[in-house]
Protein backbone atom coordinates (compact mmCIF):
# COMPACT_ATOMS: atom_id res chain seq x y z
CA UNK A 1 0.00 0.00 0.00
CA UNK A 2 1.67 3.23 -1.10
CA UNK A 3 -0.22 6.67 -0.07
CA UNK A 4 0.69 9.62 -1.39
CA UNK A 5 -0.38 13.12 -0.78
CA UNK A 6 0.51 16.83 -1.85
CA UNK A 7 -1.50 19.10 0.14
CA UNK A 8 -1.69 23.28 1.48
CA UNK A 9 -2.97 21.74 4.90
CA UNK A 10 -1.02 21.12 8.01
CA UNK A 11 -0.05 17.21 7.83
CA UNK A 12 -1.04 15.12 10.70
CA UNK A 13 1.30 12.75 11.73
CA UNK A 14 -1.13 10.22 13.82
CA UNK A 15 -3.14 9.79 10.86
CA UNK A 16 0.25 9.34 8.29
CA UNK A 17 1.23 6.76 11.07
CA UNK A 18 -1.95 4.84 11.13
CA UNK A 19 -2.11 4.93 7.50
CA UNK A 20 0.92 2.17 7.42
CA UNK A 21 0.31 0.49 10.69
CA UNK A 22 -0.84 -3.45 10.06
CA UNK A 23 -1.04 -6.24 12.55
CA UNK A 24 1.84 -8.02 10.13
CA UNK A 25 4.40 -5.03 10.95
CA UNK A 26 6.92 -5.39 13.56
CA UNK A 27 8.40 -1.57 13.21
CA UNK A 28 7.41 1.91 11.88
CA UNK A 29 9.98 4.29 10.77
CA UNK A 30 8.72 7.79 10.54
CA UNK A 31 10.95 11.07 9.54
CA UNK A 32 9.15 14.22 10.05
CA UNK A 33 10.86 17.05 8.02
CA UNK A 34 10.72 20.54 10.25
CA UNK A 35 10.91 23.72 9.35
CA UNK A 36 14.16 25.51 10.75
CA UNK A 37 14.72 28.52 12.62
CA UNK A 38 18.42 29.33 10.99
CA UNK A 39 20.18 28.27 7.76
CA UNK A 40 23.59 29.30 7.62
CA UNK A 41 23.22 30.81 10.49
CA UNK A 42 20.73 33.56 8.83
CA UNK A 43 17.32 34.24 10.61
CA UNK A 44 14.24 32.71 8.33
CA UNK A 45 11.32 34.11 8.76
CA UNK A 46 8.86 31.63 6.96
CA UNK A 47 9.25 29.11 3.62
CA UNK A 48 7.66 28.85 0.63
CA UNK A 49 6.79 25.63 -1.04
CA UNK A 50 5.57 25.35 -4.68
CA UNK A 51 5.23 22.17 -6.69
CA UNK A 52 4.78 21.15 -9.87
CA UNK A 53 2.20 18.92 -8.68
CA UNK A 54 0.86 16.08 -10.98
CA UNK A 55 4.84 15.27 -11.64
CA UNK A 56 5.88 15.96 -8.00
CA UNK A 57 3.22 13.04 -6.98
CA UNK A 58 4.16 11.03 -9.71
CA UNK A 59 8.10 10.87 -8.61
CA UNK A 60 6.99 10.63 -4.59
CA UNK A 61 4.96 7.32 -5.92
CA UNK A 62 7.74 6.13 -8.50
CA UNK A 63 10.41 6.81 -4.94
CA UNK A 64 8.14 4.54 -2.90
CA UNK A 65 7.34 2.08 -5.47
CA UNK A 66 11.19 1.91 -6.07
CA UNK A 67 11.30 1.05 -1.84
CA UNK A 68 9.12 -1.36 -1.94
CA UNK A 69 11.18 -3.18 -4.86
CA UNK A 70 14.43 -2.27 -2.93
CA UNK A 71 13.40 -3.88 0.80
CA UNK A 72 10.64 -5.86 2.45
CA UNK A 73 8.28 -3.47 3.27
CA UNK A 74 4.67 -3.43 3.92
CA UNK A 75 3.00 -0.16 3.89
CA UNK A 76 4.31 3.41 2.99
CA UNK A 77 3.05 6.85 3.08
CA UNK A 78 4.73 10.13 1.72
CA UNK A 79 3.17 12.94 2.31
CA UNK A 80 3.99 16.62 1.37
CA UNK A 81 3.21 20.27 2.13
CA UNK A 82 3.32 23.10 -0.36
CA UNK A 83 2.53 26.86 0.43
CA UNK A 84 3.70 28.91 3.34
CA UNK A 85 5.06 27.87 6.11
CA UNK A 86 6.14 28.86 9.84
CA UNK A 87 9.09 28.26 11.92
CA UNK A 88 8.94 24.45 13.36
CA UNK A 89 6.01 23.08 11.36
CA UNK A 90 6.28 20.48 8.84
CA UNK A 91 6.57 20.39 5.17
CA UNK A 92 7.38 16.33 4.99
CA UNK A 93 6.16 13.36 6.43
CA UNK A 94 7.37 9.94 5.55
CA UNK A 95 6.01 6.41 7.67
CA UNK A 96 7.66 3.52 6.26
CA UNK A 97 6.37 -0.49 8.10
CA UNK A 98 7.98 -3.43 7.91
CA UNK A 99 7.98 -6.71 9.82
CA UNK A 100 11.55 -6.30 10.53
CA UNK A 101 12.49 -2.64 11.49
CA UNK A 102 16.19 -2.64 9.17
CA UNK A 103 13.55 -1.97 6.37
CA UNK A 104 11.71 0.21 7.65
CA UNK A 105 14.73 2.47 8.43
CA UNK A 106 16.77 2.02 5.33
CA UNK A 107 13.68 2.67 2.99
CA UNK A 108 12.59 5.54 5.15
CA UNK A 109 15.89 6.97 4.17
CA UNK A 110 15.97 6.02 0.90
CA UNK A 111 13.02 7.83 0.33
CA UNK A 112 13.56 10.92 1.92
CA UNK A 113 17.04 11.13 -0.26
CA UNK A 114 15.95 10.71 -2.95
CA UNK A 115 12.88 12.74 -2.72
CA UNK A 116 15.24 15.51 -2.09
CA UNK A 117 16.88 14.73 -5.55
CA UNK A 118 14.16 14.26 -7.35
CA UNK A 119 10.46 15.68 -6.60
CA UNK A 120 9.47 18.74 -8.55
CA UNK A 121 8.86 21.09 -5.44
CA UNK A 122 10.84 24.56 -4.57
CA UNK A 123 11.42 25.78 -1.72
CA UNK A 124 12.26 29.91 -1.07
CA UNK A 125 13.26 31.01 1.90
CA UNK A 126 12.32 34.25 3.18
CA UNK A 127 14.52 36.35 5.52
CA UNK A 128 14.43 39.78 7.32
CA UNK A 129 16.17 41.43 4.38
CA UNK A 130 15.33 38.94 0.92
CA UNK A 131 14.71 35.79 -0.17
CA UNK A 132 16.27 32.81 -2.39
CA UNK A 133 15.31 30.21 -3.94
CA UNK A 134 16.75 27.21 -2.20
CA UNK A 135 19.29 24.96 -4.32
CA UNK A 136 19.34 27.20 -7.68
CA UNK A 137 22.76 29.03 -7.81
CA UNK A 138 25.85 26.58 -7.36
CA UNK B 1 5.07 24.56 -34.25
CA UNK B 2 4.17 26.97 -30.67
CA UNK B 3 4.35 25.06 -27.28
CA UNK B 4 3.86 26.16 -24.04
CA UNK B 5 6.65 25.94 -21.34
CA UNK B 6 5.81 26.21 -17.53
CA UNK B 7 8.17 27.67 -14.90
CA UNK B 8 8.06 27.09 -11.38
CA UNK B 9 10.33 28.36 -8.74
CA UNK B 10 13.20 30.71 -9.93
CA UNK B 11 12.55 30.09 -13.46
CA UNK B 12 9.31 31.86 -13.12
CA UNK B 13 11.20 34.56 -11.67
CA UNK B 14 13.73 34.23 -14.73
CA UNK B 15 10.47 34.35 -16.93
CA UNK B 16 8.84 36.76 -14.99
CA UNK B 17 5.23 34.70 -15.64
CA UNK B 18 4.41 31.01 -14.97
CA UNK B 19 4.91 30.38 -18.51
CA UNK B 20 5.96 31.40 -22.11
CA UNK B 21 5.22 30.50 -25.69
CA UNK B 22 8.01 29.51 -27.91
CA UNK B 23 8.11 28.75 -31.58
CA UNK B 24 9.97 25.61 -32.81
CA UNK B 25 10.67 23.87 -35.90
CA UNK B 26 9.82 20.30 -36.63
CA UNK B 27 11.66 17.74 -34.53
CA UNK B 28 13.22 20.15 -31.89
CA UNK B 29 15.45 18.31 -29.37
CA UNK B 30 15.67 19.22 -25.51
CA UNK B 31 19.37 19.85 -26.22
CA UNK B 32 18.01 22.43 -28.60
CA UNK B 33 14.91 23.90 -26.57
CA UNK B 34 17.52 24.58 -23.90
CA UNK B 35 19.52 26.79 -26.24
CA UNK B 36 16.80 28.41 -27.48
CA UNK B 37 15.33 29.31 -23.60
CA UNK B 38 19.24 30.32 -22.92
CA UNK B 39 19.07 32.99 -25.68
CA UNK B 40 16.24 34.27 -24.40
CA UNK B 41 16.94 33.87 -20.92
CA UNK B 42 20.63 34.10 -20.04
CA UNK B 43 19.96 33.61 -16.51
CA UNK B 44 18.87 29.97 -16.91
CA UNK B 45 22.86 30.03 -17.58
CA UNK B 46 23.53 30.90 -14.26
CA UNK B 47 21.37 28.09 -12.85
CA UNK B 48 23.55 25.67 -10.79
CA UNK B 49 21.10 23.36 -13.37
CA UNK B 50 17.94 22.49 -14.45
CA UNK B 51 15.77 19.75 -16.44
CA UNK B 52 13.41 19.89 -18.92
CA UNK B 53 9.67 17.41 -18.22
CA UNK B 54 7.79 16.12 -21.29
CA UNK B 55 4.65 15.55 -20.01
CA UNK B 56 5.49 15.10 -16.11
CA UNK B 57 8.92 12.65 -17.00
CA UNK B 58 12.64 13.88 -16.74
CA UNK B 59 13.61 13.98 -20.56
CA UNK B 60 16.79 13.38 -21.89
CA UNK B 61 19.25 15.47 -24.15
CA UNK B 62 17.44 13.66 -27.47
CA UNK B 63 14.29 13.42 -26.68
CA UNK B 64 11.95 15.07 -30.04
CA UNK B 65 9.60 17.43 -28.94
CA UNK B 66 5.96 16.76 -30.17
CA UNK B 67 2.66 19.48 -30.79
CA UNK B 68 0.54 18.98 -27.29
CA UNK B 69 3.26 17.76 -24.96
CA UNK B 70 3.49 19.56 -22.02
CA UNK B 71 6.93 21.04 -21.49
CA UNK B 72 8.32 22.46 -18.09
CA UNK B 73 11.36 23.95 -16.86
CA UNK B 74 12.55 22.18 -13.69
CA UNK B 75 15.29 24.19 -11.64
CA UNK B 76 16.84 22.49 -8.95
CA UNK B 77 14.43 21.14 -7.05
CA UNK B 78 14.84 21.76 -3.01
CA UNK B 79 11.42 20.00 -1.55
CA UNK B 80 11.87 17.95 1.82
CA UNK C 1 17.11 16.68 26.64
CA UNK C 2 16.39 13.22 27.11
CA UNK C 3 12.85 12.26 28.32
CA UNK C 4 12.66 8.80 29.24
CA UNK C 5 9.65 6.62 29.98
CA UNK C 6 8.77 3.47 31.62
CA UNK C 7 4.97 3.05 31.81
CA UNK C 8 2.19 0.75 31.88
CA UNK C 9 -0.35 3.00 29.40
CA UNK C 10 -0.39 3.39 25.92
CA UNK C 11 2.88 5.18 24.47
CA UNK C 12 1.05 8.58 22.73
CA UNK C 13 2.96 9.20 19.36
CA UNK C 14 2.48 12.94 19.35
CA UNK C 15 3.12 13.94 22.60
CA UNK C 16 6.42 11.65 22.22
CA UNK C 17 7.13 14.20 18.53
CA UNK C 18 6.32 17.27 20.54
CA UNK C 19 8.87 16.42 23.19
CA UNK C 20 11.52 16.58 20.86
CA UNK C 21 10.28 19.10 18.45
CA UNK C 22 12.71 22.20 18.20
CA UNK C 23 12.97 25.18 15.58
CA UNK C 24 16.62 24.59 15.79
CA UNK C 25 15.79 21.25 14.43
CA UNK C 26 15.28 20.07 10.42
CA UNK C 27 14.42 16.67 11.13
CA UNK C 28 12.96 13.82 13.48
CA UNK C 29 13.38 10.51 12.94
CA UNK C 30 11.04 8.70 15.28
CA UNK C 31 11.16 4.50 15.27
CA UNK C 32 7.18 2.63 16.43
CA UNK C 33 7.54 -0.68 17.44
CA UNK C 34 4.08 -2.88 16.98
CA UNK C 35 3.43 -6.20 17.99
CA UNK C 36 3.05 -8.38 15.14
CA UNK C 37 0.02 -10.86 15.46
CA UNK C 38 2.64 -13.57 13.99
CA UNK C 39 6.05 -15.00 15.18
CA UNK C 40 7.69 -17.59 13.37
CA UNK C 41 4.43 -18.55 11.53
CA UNK C 42 3.03 -18.89 14.53
CA UNK C 43 -0.38 -16.90 15.68
CA UNK C 44 0.34 -14.24 18.59
CA UNK C 45 -2.25 -13.93 21.07
CA UNK C 46 -1.11 -11.22 22.50
CA UNK C 47 2.45 -10.21 24.86
CA UNK C 48 3.54 -9.48 28.31
CA UNK C 49 6.48 -7.27 29.25
CA UNK C 50 8.25 -6.95 32.33
CA UNK C 51 10.94 -4.71 33.16
CA UNK C 52 13.62 -4.42 36.05
CA UNK C 53 12.30 -1.11 36.01
CA UNK C 54 15.16 1.04 37.79
CA UNK C 55 17.48 -0.47 35.62
CA UNK C 56 15.76 -0.51 32.42
CA UNK C 57 15.40 3.29 32.94
CA UNK C 58 18.73 3.63 34.16
CA UNK C 59 19.72 1.44 30.48
CA UNK C 60 17.94 3.69 28.38
CA UNK C 61 19.10 7.19 29.42
CA UNK C 62 22.19 5.93 29.61
CA UNK C 63 21.97 4.70 25.74
CA UNK C 64 20.48 8.10 24.66
CA UNK C 65 23.34 9.62 26.61
CA UNK C 66 25.56 7.33 24.29
CA UNK C 67 23.25 8.66 20.96
CA UNK C 68 24.00 12.43 22.68
CA UNK C 69 27.90 12.07 22.12
CA UNK C 70 28.12 10.55 18.81
CA UNK C 71 25.68 12.27 16.78
CA UNK C 72 25.20 16.28 16.18
CA UNK C 73 21.45 15.15 17.85
CA UNK C 74 19.11 17.70 19.76
CA UNK C 75 16.48 15.49 21.61
CA UNK C 76 15.95 12.23 22.18
CA UNK C 77 12.57 10.38 24.02
CA UNK C 78 12.71 6.78 24.49
CA UNK C 79 9.52 5.50 25.68
CA UNK C 80 8.96 2.04 26.52
CA UNK C 81 5.54 -0.08 27.79
CA UNK C 82 5.05 -3.00 29.83
CA UNK C 83 1.96 -5.25 30.90
CA UNK C 84 -0.43 -6.87 28.58
CA UNK C 85 -0.16 -6.04 24.74
CA UNK C 86 -2.76 -6.74 22.38
CA UNK C 87 -1.47 -7.18 18.43
CA UNK C 88 -0.74 -3.88 16.92
CA UNK C 89 0.03 -2.29 19.86
CA UNK C 90 3.03 -0.24 20.68
CA UNK C 91 5.38 -1.37 23.28
CA UNK C 92 7.99 1.00 22.31
CA UNK C 93 8.54 4.62 20.51
CA UNK C 94 11.63 6.56 20.20
CA UNK C 95 12.04 9.92 18.48
CA UNK C 96 15.36 11.66 17.84
CA UNK C 97 15.20 15.55 16.34
CA UNK C 98 18.34 17.20 14.95
CA UNK C 99 19.59 19.93 12.39
CA UNK C 100 20.04 17.55 9.71
CA UNK C 101 18.39 13.88 9.25
CA UNK C 102 21.67 11.70 9.11
CA UNK C 103 22.38 12.43 12.55
CA UNK C 104 18.55 11.51 13.66
CA UNK C 105 18.28 8.74 11.64
CA UNK C 106 21.67 7.85 12.56
CA UNK C 107 21.01 7.49 16.46
CA UNK C 108 17.04 6.36 16.16
CA UNK C 109 18.33 3.05 14.88
CA UNK C 110 21.50 2.70 17.60
CA UNK C 111 18.86 3.28 20.27
CA UNK C 112 16.56 0.73 19.14
CA UNK C 113 19.39 -1.55 18.61
CA UNK C 114 21.03 -0.76 21.52
CA UNK C 115 18.07 -0.90 23.72
CA UNK C 116 17.26 -4.62 22.27
CA UNK C 117 20.88 -5.87 23.63
CA UNK C 118 20.89 -4.30 27.00
CA UNK C 119 17.90 -2.74 28.67
CA UNK C 120 16.46 -5.34 31.52
CA UNK C 121 13.14 -5.78 29.57
CA UNK C 122 11.35 -9.11 29.03
CA UNK C 123 8.88 -10.17 26.51
CA UNK C 124 6.66 -13.53 26.85
CA UNK C 125 4.93 -14.27 23.74
CA UNK C 126 1.62 -15.96 24.57
CA UNK C 127 -0.03 -18.30 21.70
CA UNK C 128 -3.51 -20.24 22.07
CA UNK C 129 -1.21 -23.22 22.95
CA UNK C 130 1.57 -21.94 25.41
CA UNK C 131 3.52 -19.27 25.95
CA UNK C 132 7.58 -18.64 25.96
CA UNK C 133 9.98 -15.83 27.24
CA UNK C 134 11.70 -14.21 23.92
CA UNK C 135 15.16 -15.00 23.23
CA UNK C 136 15.71 -16.87 26.81
CA UNK C 137 17.01 -20.23 25.59
CA UNK C 138 19.23 -21.00 22.61
CA UNK D 1 26.05 -12.84 55.09
CA UNK D 2 22.38 -13.52 53.18
CA UNK D 3 21.83 -11.80 50.03
CA UNK D 4 18.55 -11.30 47.75
CA UNK D 5 18.52 -11.94 44.69
CA UNK D 6 15.81 -10.88 42.31
CA UNK D 7 14.33 -12.45 39.28
CA UNK D 8 12.84 -11.18 36.14
CA UNK D 9 11.10 -13.08 32.90
CA UNK D 10 12.56 -16.92 32.70
CA UNK D 11 14.67 -16.44 36.11
CA UNK D 12 11.33 -15.95 37.81
CA UNK D 13 9.93 -18.97 36.12
CA UNK D 14 12.90 -21.06 37.53
CA UNK D 15 12.80 -19.61 40.58
CA UNK D 16 9.36 -20.34 41.12
CA UNK D 17 9.38 -16.62 42.86
CA UNK D 18 10.45 -12.94 42.20
CA UNK D 19 13.28 -13.39 44.45
CA UNK D 20 15.57 -15.76 46.50
CA UNK D 21 17.69 -15.52 49.65
CA UNK D 22 21.21 -17.08 49.62
CA UNK D 23 23.97 -17.14 52.05
CA UNK D 24 27.04 -16.10 50.48
CA UNK D 25 30.23 -16.60 52.22
CA UNK D 26 32.20 -13.08 52.53
CA UNK D 27 34.57 -11.74 49.06
CA UNK D 28 32.23 -13.75 46.96
CA UNK D 29 31.87 -12.72 43.14
CA UNK D 30 29.95 -12.60 41.01
CA UNK D 31 31.47 -15.78 39.22
CA UNK D 32 30.94 -18.05 42.24
CA UNK D 33 27.20 -16.58 42.80
CA UNK D 34 26.43 -18.09 39.23
CA UNK D 35 28.17 -21.28 40.32
CA UNK D 36 25.71 -21.12 43.35
CA UNK D 37 22.41 -20.61 42.07
CA UNK D 38 23.32 -22.94 38.97
CA UNK D 39 24.19 -25.65 41.23
CA UNK D 40 20.42 -24.40 43.25
CA UNK D 41 18.73 -24.13 40.14
CA UNK D 42 20.37 -26.04 37.19
CA UNK D 43 17.61 -25.03 34.63
CA UNK D 44 19.81 -21.44 34.73
CA UNK D 45 22.58 -23.47 32.48
CA UNK D 46 19.60 -24.12 30.03
CA UNK D 47 19.50 -20.46 29.10
CA UNK D 48 21.40 -18.92 26.10
CA UNK D 49 22.57 -17.10 28.58
CA UNK D 50 22.17 -14.82 32.06
CA UNK D 51 24.28 -11.76 33.54
CA UNK D 52 24.09 -10.49 37.09
CA UNK D 53 23.54 -7.23 38.22
CA UNK D 54 24.61 -5.32 41.19
CA UNK D 55 22.61 -2.09 42.40
CA UNK D 56 21.45 -1.75 38.94
CA UNK D 57 24.43 -2.43 36.82
CA UNK D 58 25.75 -5.04 35.20
CA UNK D 59 28.57 -6.52 36.69
CA UNK D 60 31.65 -8.58 35.54
CA UNK D 61 32.83 -11.99 36.78
CA UNK D 62 35.31 -10.39 39.33
CA UNK D 63 33.29 -8.00 41.08
CA UNK D 64 33.39 -8.74 44.78
CA UNK D 65 29.56 -8.82 46.31
CA UNK D 66 28.61 -6.61 49.51
CA UNK D 67 26.29 -6.66 51.84
CA UNK D 68 23.05 -4.55 51.06
CA UNK D 69 24.01 -4.68 46.96
CA UNK D 70 21.01 -5.38 45.03
CA UNK D 71 21.27 -8.14 42.86
CA UNK D 72 19.23 -9.21 40.04
CA UNK D 73 19.45 -12.27 37.34
CA UNK D 74 19.47 -10.63 33.93
CA UNK D 75 18.07 -13.40 31.45
CA UNK D 76 18.74 -12.56 27.76
CA UNK D 77 16.61 -9.16 26.83
CA UNK D 78 13.74 -9.02 24.61
CA UNK D 79 12.32 -5.14 24.95
CA UNK D 80 11.34 -3.47 21.86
Amino acid sequence: MIDILLSTEPLDVSHCINLVQSPECGGIDVFIGTVRSQTKGKQVVRLEFEAYERMAIKEMRKIAEQAMDKWPVHKIAVHHRTGVLQIGEVPVMIAVSAAHRDAAFDACRYIIDTLKQTVPIWKKEVFEDGEVWVAAHP
Amino acid sequence: MEITVLAFGIAKDIFGRESVQISLGKNTDIASLKEILEEQYPKLKELASYMIAVNDEYAHADIVINTGDEIAIIPPVSGG
